[in-house]
């Protein structure tokens, strides 16, 4: 697993060139599928994810129970169904979070003077010196477990990163001969840093923020792996995955559904984000 | 596997039987290895020397191109060598198996005059000693300095092929005498270049008829007093970009502005919009103070100076149609109603000779002159009185070249506009531009009518930069040029 | 012909177990583990019978005074430390000093033999001790391996500081502590001159393995795998899933013994609602179904719980099996008298528009896993009674305090100790979680006490077993807690080992282990 | 000219302890901040201590002093190298690091080892050409690197180990029980290098240099080999940074499921039971080593890449 952003360089250098955009439309559709069972897990689930049947345990997969039963007798369908919501809203959330906080500094970076730019960044250098999992993880032991407080840690932890992105880009954006233009042509500032600068930055950060989320998914799904997440009876995909996993020998549906889960979900994210990034690296040629 | 075996002897021949010089020798050798590695590199996959006798061969390889000190020159990496030299080491690699041909592909066309003049020297010098040459150039004046025969290519075809000598004086093909109209020379001032003149002819067209107005001695519009710019490095000490510079712009008057590379001729540019404060001297437009005011002061002033940049592309916001650009410049010139804007908007664009369909388009999707029209109408918007170009066509490849050089006259003439025109290219300056100004390291070395530096340079850096155009000879289609006699050699 | 029984066989056992110890120092470490592991590099005074009975081990004999005050012990007069050190009476009246020293920060051996008041060393092999009051477990605390003896020497030498572990651990026992790695393994080596086994054994001389290596692996499943791949010999802490598998396909051998003390035991916070109301306890207790969850979530390997004693502690009430059962109509007339009778739009129960809503709390740090589980089964039964249980954990460091203070409604835990004394601990109102004590009901009920009292100073075996069937059959009627299931100690050993069996305390003894040519006998 | 040598690295030294120093304030801070007592930790909440042990045990801890002396305790140490005295574990804090460094050391050398060889393969194999081959190994990057890599341990673990015996289980026993763990570790990472790799060959073999090189009668392999490898070295040091954190971060869950000792479980635990000392260490020597590993790939960029030597870094 990566367990952290990927640096900004890798990701721009790792954009395969799809020819044929078939595989982001799958992704696409994948990640459509998703999102809707997330939003509307009864749709597709007809157990309850936490309702046990002690007397139909460990069942393997079948008709009835198509992804099988686990220890309690829950239906592991409908326990990946249900588990989408948390899985999902706390890696988008998260993400964003992480951009807002990102945005915000780095803007204050970009715009702020001098001497606000230094501290901010020596600040970034001293969040950046952490491995997101560790930085991570010490926010959780202040908030404690759950799964607003994952969200909020991965936030957090990756908002060092997308300061120092916001505020280079923005530099960059600040120096093009666009704005320059711009002032040429008198307009005020604010307007310019409104009108220019900030979309020019938020567009290919968002991009770079749709493949993070993918990270940010296996994140918090290792946070829960490791009982920081969210706690039983929930449904949540890594901790689905850690309570299967000793059941490996004999169930391997409980722990092997929620990680191929994951794992799609992951994989259609990188592959959207990458087409997106591909589009906006392809657009001005 | 024949195919196989075809592709290993295609690449014994290659660098043993044709040798190959490419356009830019920065990015031509490997810039992590020593220029040495890369000339030894064809005497290596070649086996044509044994490893402990190869240093002394590259040494007197890069001795035979003319490069100075071969022996410490062949430690160094490509970056820590000029231009000039760069493109000698890629001549020697060429050259180091022994090649009964080399094929050179633009071989100058990234280098300055003077630079440039140095390698066709030396390409010249191989040339007379048996050595087979194919060079590929866009450039007329280049080709015609050592080629013996010359083939015009257009379309993927070859139209016409000749002696050098029969080509220049009776061009048969349209193609060939388009390009030779292009190539901007003394005789072409007050002319069109473009193609859209087609055959070449002396009579001007309606719009140059007006001829643009002669300086007179009619207030300044932009004037700068002892301008001097620092830049305070980070990491590295600091550079006067522009040192003691005054200029005067009158209204309506072209000035030009050369200079090699490095010289401070692009800090002018900013200085002069007031983006960029000057460190001591002044700036005044139309007589009132313009550096040194803050930016709100500067800011209803601003129409009256605009600016045309190198790179179009880059000066446009990527996510704006053309319309939008048009329309956020009209709007901060101070026009609210919208369908005014829209109306101006067309009208401007018709001006750059572009139709309305352009509106919706985004810059990526226009052409390299388009887009350099658009933002000429962008800077026409607010109707300035001024405008400043920085290197506008040196992006562009000669024939879009020609339009916008050709469309600057006539704005001139129909706009009343004074233009800053700052450019490397001499031909292009002297052919638009009344008066020129000559720098050299930040300061102004010469400055007068553009038709008496020419002529007469008072500098010896202005005649040296004169004589490094490489120009058409005396009598060939194109026009007439003193080509002095002495160069003096420079590195 | 076969190998005498006697004669040191050779061999390396290696021994999988879920979790290293915090501190190797058993008179500092309240760990099982600790004990566990120690067991094999400290003797005791007395060892127990698993009928409750002492035998005698360092010391020979021993006289109790009429009051029960007073121990005199003789000791054996041929017993060294590894380091040669003589174990004789001064050595007992250090350690022992040691103990009760609040220096020395005892988490757990002092408890055991609270009413210590000081030895004398009669002669160089008679040590007598003094009790400040009568303590009928002294004896069988004396068993333990908490109250283990250091070397003086290395007492002397280390101090407070003998919770790492290695060499500096130097007892009388079986093997020495050889070698030590922090969260990977612990290395024992055999003492030769090992003499002195207890007449529980069943062999004498020194052990039969050369080496006991002890691994720290806390994945489950990963212990149970390295035993089928034959990366360790013995696993401890069996996953009850596991053990038929391990038995038919992994042709491993199955050895559990009951755990003596209490099971995994519910306790209702009596001191606030709801319940300090008997009506909800017993509610509560009659909408799960126990015997279901148990052999659900154990696969019918693990016992359900009758009273708050494990069936192999001595005084243990074989009365109250079956003494109630799962009756979700009885759970909804008490409910309904407790005037919960309306419902919610989840269906659970409300009174005045106020939902029947407790919590369980717990530190998700130290809880098993299977035993969240086993809530979260819990969890279910109750919902589909009407009641909301909240499983809380509290993770960041609260929880302590957050117990300490009563901010609960239930919290669950099991307590090894074999002797029914370990029911004071739990239910005396003296032993209240924020003193020291671990009455996690928040219980003070007078004739729980004076029982407790009553078995903690009565000698004779009848009369304690009498005290403490009074407590259990009290707490069940009340229903104070809610005894839920018995873990019994379950460890499995590839088939090449032999004579693995368990200590009273349910630890693993081997001392008498010895590696054979594989096969089961 | 630029400045001197020595001028540049004691400023890029100053700000690198800087980054320490932030480090290690952070995490005293952060760890202040958590609800709950510290001492709660060092006892473990088995069983309940008295209150006069545990004014005892904050006594011996220091955790009676005010937090600002504390802070300027464990600064004061942290300068004489004093990692101080683990709370839970009632050893020095250096002692049990010192116990865990080799086997995270040897899993991430290991992973890293074979993340490379992985990567290079995989790239080398591929750059510059097109078809099934390459769409299938950059699928498989993709994948790799998006998959959770304590999933794949945990599969691996029940295939490859447990069912088929291919590989030995769990613990740190021997150079074959590395493999499995490594490869898990190395997954993620393989992908991510393999891609930015390729990519970047990719982008070389495109660049007019090239031109001159093959011009010059020079094949594929010695293009890659000579020439390619060594542009492509830029960029990976610019993911040393990021390799170096994916790996701290991955033993903690690699280490979880294939039950090893480590730096990982450590840090899991001493966060969990608030063992602040071992947490700070924890954190000043990632932040630390992060810091080296920064500097060294600095100095490396100039090595690699001559344009850059005398001048600032990128
Ligand atoms: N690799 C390629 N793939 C597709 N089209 C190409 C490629 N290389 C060249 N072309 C096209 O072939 C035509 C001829 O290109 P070529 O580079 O030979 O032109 P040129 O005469 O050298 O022009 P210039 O003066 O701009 O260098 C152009 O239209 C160009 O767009
Ligand atoms: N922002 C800057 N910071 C530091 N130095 C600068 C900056 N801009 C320009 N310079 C330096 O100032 C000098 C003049 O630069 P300028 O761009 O004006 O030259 P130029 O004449 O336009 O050259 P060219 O023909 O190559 O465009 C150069 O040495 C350049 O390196
Ligand atoms: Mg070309
Ligand atoms: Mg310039």
């Amino acid at each position: 697993m990566t367990t952290l952003g990927v640096p900004e360089a890798a990701l721009w250098a790792a954009t395969p060139r799809w020819r044929v955009p078939l595989a982001p439309v799958l992704a696409g559709a994948v990640l459509l599928l998703f999102a809707a069972v997330a939003a509307r897990p009864e749709w597709f689930a007809v157990h309850s994810p936490t309702a046990s049947d002690l007397g139909a345990a460990l069942r393997p997969p079948g008709p009835e129970h198509p992804f099988g039963t686990d220890q309690l007798g829950r239906d592991v369908f409908a326990r990946v169904a249900h588990g989408a919501w948390p899985s999902l809203s706390i890696g988008v959330g998260a993400t964003a979070l992480g951009v807002l906080l990102g945005t915000a500094a780095g803007s204050v970076s970009a715009f702020g003077g001098r001497l606000l730019d230094r501290v901010m960044m020596r600040a970034v250098d001293v969040g950046l010196a952490f491995p997101e999992l560790l930085l991570a993880l010490i926010v959780l032991t202040v908030l404690g477990p759950g799964p607003v407080n994952v969200l909020v840690a991965i936030g957090l932890a990756a908002a060092p990163g997308y300061a120092r992105l916001v505020r280079s880009r923005m530099l960059v954006v600040r120096e093009s001969a666009y704005v320059q233009a711009a002032v040429v042509m008198g307009i005020p500032r604010p307007l310019i840093v409104l009108r220019h600068v900030l979309p020019n930055t938020l567009g290919p950060v968002s991009v770079l923020a749709t493949i993070s989320a993918g990270t940010a998914i296996v994140v918090s799904a290792g946070l829960s792996f490791l009982g920081f997440g969210p706690q039983p009876p929930a449904a949540e995909w890594g901790l689905m995955l850690s309570e299967g996993r000793d059941h490996l020998q004999r169930a391997w549906w409980i722990a092997v559904f929620p990680g191929a889960a994951v794992t799609t979900v992951v994989v259609a994210v990188t592959v959207v984000g990458r087409w997106l990034k591909a589009r906006l690296d392809g657009g001005p040629q | 596997m024949p195919g196989h075996r075809r592709g290993v002897r295609v690449r014994q021949e290659r660098g043993r039987g044709v040798g190959l010089v490419l356009q830019d020798a920065l990015v031509s050798l490997d810039p992590l290895r020593t220029v040495g590695a890369e000339v030894a590199e064809p005497l290596r996959v070649h086996r044509i020397l044994p490893r402990d006798r190869r240093a002394a061969e590259v040494v007197r390889l890069l001795d035979e191109v003319g490069v100075p000190d071969p022996g410490e020159r062949a430690a160094q990496h490509p970056h820590e060598l000029s231009g000039g030299l760069r493109q000698r080491a890629l001549i020697a690699s060429a050259l180091a198996a022994r090649p009964a041909v080399l094929v050179a592909d633009e071989p100058t066309t990234a280098l300055d005059v003077v630079v440039q003049d140095q390698v066709l020297r030396l390409l010249g010098r191989l040339r007379s000693d048996g050595l087979g040459l194919l060079l590929i150039s866009h450039d007329l004046a280049v080709v015609a300095r050592i080629a013996d025969r010359i083939a015009v290519m257009h379309d993927g075809r070859i139209v016409e092929e000749g002696p050098t000598a029969r080509i220049l004086d009776r061009p048969a093909h349209p193609r060939t005498r388009a390009l030779l109209a292009a190539v901007p020379g003394p005789m072409t001032r007050g002319r069109r270049l473009s193609d859209r003149a087609a055959a070449r002819t002396a009579t001007p067209t309606s719009a140059e008829s007006a001829a643009p107005p002669r300086p007179g001695g009619g207030a300044a519009v932009l004037a700068c007093e002892g301008v001097t710019k620092v830049f305070a490095g980070a990491g590295h000490p600091a550079r006067t970009a522009v040192r003691d510079v005054s200029l005067r712009l009158a209204a309506g008057e072209a000035l030009g502005v050369v200079g090699e590379s490095g010289s401070g001729k692009s800090t002018l540019a900013p200085l002069a919009m007031g983006l960029l404060p000057p460190d001591s001297g002044t700036v005044t437009l139309e007589g009132r103070p313009w550096s040194g005011l803050p930016e709100r002061a500067r800011r209803p002033r601003r129409s009256a100076v605009q600016l045309v940049q190198q790179d179009p592309l880059s000066s446009f916001d990527p996510r704006y149609p053309v319309g939008r650009v048009l329309d956020e410049a009209l709007r901060a010139a101070g026009e609210r109603d919208r369908s005014r804007r829209r109306a101006r908007a067309a009208a401007l664009l018709a001006q750059v000779d572009l139709d309305g369909g352009h509106l919706r388009r985004r810059p990526v999707e226009l052409s390299g002159g388009q887009r350099q029209r658009v933002a000429i109408a962008r800077a026409l918007a607010p109707r300035p009185r001024v405008l400043v170009c920085d290197e506008p066509v040196s992006a562009l490849d000669a024939s879009v070249q020609a339009q916008i050089t050709d469309l600057l006259p006539h704005l001139r003439g129909e706009l009343g506009l004074a233009l800053l025109f700052i450019s490397h290219d001499l031909g292009v300056v002297h052919h638009l531009c009344d008066r020129v100004v000559v720098m050299r390291d930040g300061a102004v070395v010469e400055e007068g009518p553009v038709e008496r530096v020419w002529r007469a340079p008072a500098h010896p850096h202005t005649e040296r930069l004169l004589a490094a155009v490489p120009g058409l000879p005396p009598g060939s289609a194109a026009g007439e040029r003193p080509h002095p006699a002495h160069l003096p050699g420079a590195t | 012909g076969s190998p005498s029984a006697d004669a040191p066989a050779d061999g390396t056992l290696t021994f999988a177990v879920d979790v290293g110890p915090d501190c190797y120092d058993p008179h500092v470490s309240p760990a099982d583990i600790t004990a566990a592991l120690q067991r094999n590099v400290y003797d005791s005074l007395v060892a127990q019978r698993p009928d409750g009975t002492v035998e005698p081990w360092l010391a020979r004999s021993w006289e109790v005074s009429e009051d029960g005050t007073r121990y005199t012990f003789h000791l054996r007069q041929d017993v060294t430390f590894h380091d040669g050190t003589p174990f004789d009476a001064e050595a007992v009246k250090t350690n022992l000093d040691r103990i009760a020293d609040p220096e020395t920060g005892s988490q757990y051996a002092a408890q055991l033999i609270e009413p210590y008041a000081s030895s004398e060393v009669l002669d160089e092999h008679t040590v007598e001790v003094e009790l400040t009051e009568p303590h009928a477990p002294f004896l069988q605390a004396l068993s333990t391996t908490y109250l283990g003896f250091h070397s003086p020497t290395s007492i002397e030498e280390y101090g407070t500081d003998l919770c790492n572990g290695g060499a500096r651990h130097v007892g009388t026992g079986p093997f020495t502590f050889t070698g030590f790695t922090e969260g990977q393994q612990a290395v024992l080596t055999r003492n030769d001159d090992y003499d002195w086994a207890p007449p529980t054994a069943r062999h004498t001389g020194p052990a039969h393995l050369a080496e006991l290596v002890i691994r720290f692996i806390p994945e489950n499943s990963v212990r149970t795998g390295a035993l089928t791949s034959g990366e360790v010999d013995v696993i401890d802490q069996v996953p009850a899933a596991d053990i038929a598998t391990l038995e038919t396909a992994g042709g491993a051998r199955i050895v559990r013994q009951d755990s003596p003390g209490a099971g995994y035991t519910y306790f209702f916070n009596t001191t606030r609602p709801p319940f300090d109301d008997r009506r909800a306890r017993l509610a509560v207790r009659a909408a799960l179904d126990l015997d279901q969850i148990t052999e659900t979530l154990y696969s019918g390997q693990y016992d359900r719980a009758w009273s708050p004693l494990t069936p192999a502690t001595f005084g243990y009430d074989e009365g109250l099996e079956g003494g109630w059962s799962h009756d979700p109509a009885e759970a909804g007339r008490l409910l309904d008298e407790l005037g919960y009778t309306g419902r919610d739009g989840q269906g659970y129960r409300t009174r005045d528009g106020e939902r029947f809503s407790i919590e369980l709390l717990y530190d998700p740090t130290y809880q098993r896993e299977d035993r969240i589980t086993y809530d979260t089964a819990v969890q279910d039964q109750l919902r589909q009674a009407g009641i909301e249980l909240r499983i809380t954990p509290l993770g960041d460091g609260s929880y302590v305090s957050t117990r300490d203070d009563g901010e609960y409604d239930i919290i669950a835990f099991s307590w090894g100790r074999a002797d029914p004394d370990v029911l004071r601990t739990l239910y005396h109102s003296g032993q209240q979680l924020a003193d020291g004590g671990a009455n996690a009901s928040r219980l003070s009920d007078p004739r729980i006490d004076a029982w407790l009292e009553t078995g903690l100073t009565e000698s004779g075996p009848e009369a304690r077993a009498a005290a403490y069937a009074q407590v259990q059959r009290r707490i069940v009627e009340e229903g104070y807690a809610l005894p839920a299931f018995v873990q019994p100690r379950v460890i499995a050993a590839a088939p090449a080992v032999r004579g693995l069996a368990f200590d009273p305390s349910a630890w693993p003894v081997f001392y008498d282990v010895r590696l054979g040519e594989g096969g089961s006998q | 000219m630029t400045p001197s040598l020595p001028r540049r690295a004691a400023r890029r030294l100053l700000s690198a302890l800087l980054v320490v120093w932030g480090a290690a304030t952070i995490s005293f801070c952060v760890l202040h901040l958590i609800p709950g007592d510290p001492v709660d930790a060092v006892l473990g909440p088995l069983v309940g201590a008295s209150p006069e042990l545990r004014a005892r045990v904050r006594a011996e801890l220091g955790l009676d002093a005010p937090l600002w002396a504390q802070y300027l305790t464990s600064l004061a140490r942290l300068v004489t190298l004093d990692l101080g005295w683990s709370y839970r574990l009632d050893r020095p804090v250096a002692d049990v690091l010192a116990d865990q460094l080799w086997p995270t050391a040897e899993l991430a050398v290991a992973a890293l080892a074979l993340a490379v060889l992985l990567a290079g393969t995989a790239a080398l194999a591929t750059a510059g050409r097109r078809g099934l081959p390459r769409a299938v190994i950059s699928g498989a990057e993709l994948v790799g690197a998006a998959v959770p890599s304590f999933w794949v341990g945990v599969v691996a673990l029940t295939f490859l180990s447990f069912r088929w015996g291919l590989f030995p289980g769990p613990g740190a026993v021997g150079p074959h029980a590395l493999v499995l763990p490594a490869l898990t570790l190395a997954v993620p990472i393989a992908g991510v290098l393999a891609q930015v790799l390729r990519r970047e060959l990719d982008d070389t073999l495109g660049q007019p240099f090239v031109t001159s090189v093959r011009a010059r009668g020079v094949g594929r392999t010695g293009v890659l080999v000579r020439h390619a490898l060594r542009h492509a070295a830029v960029p990976l040091l610019t993911l040393a940074g990021w390799v170096f954190a994916g790996l701290l971060s991955g033993t903690v869950l690699v280490e979880t499921v294939f039950a090893r000792p480590g730096l990982g479980r450590v840090l899991v635990s001493a966060v969990t039971a608030r063992d602040i000392p071992v947490v700070n260490a924890v954190v000043v020597i990632s932040a630390a080593a992060f810091v080296t590993v920064n500097l060294t790939v600095d100095a490396l960029y100039r090595v690699v890449d001559p344009r850059l030597r005398g001048s600032e870094a990128p």
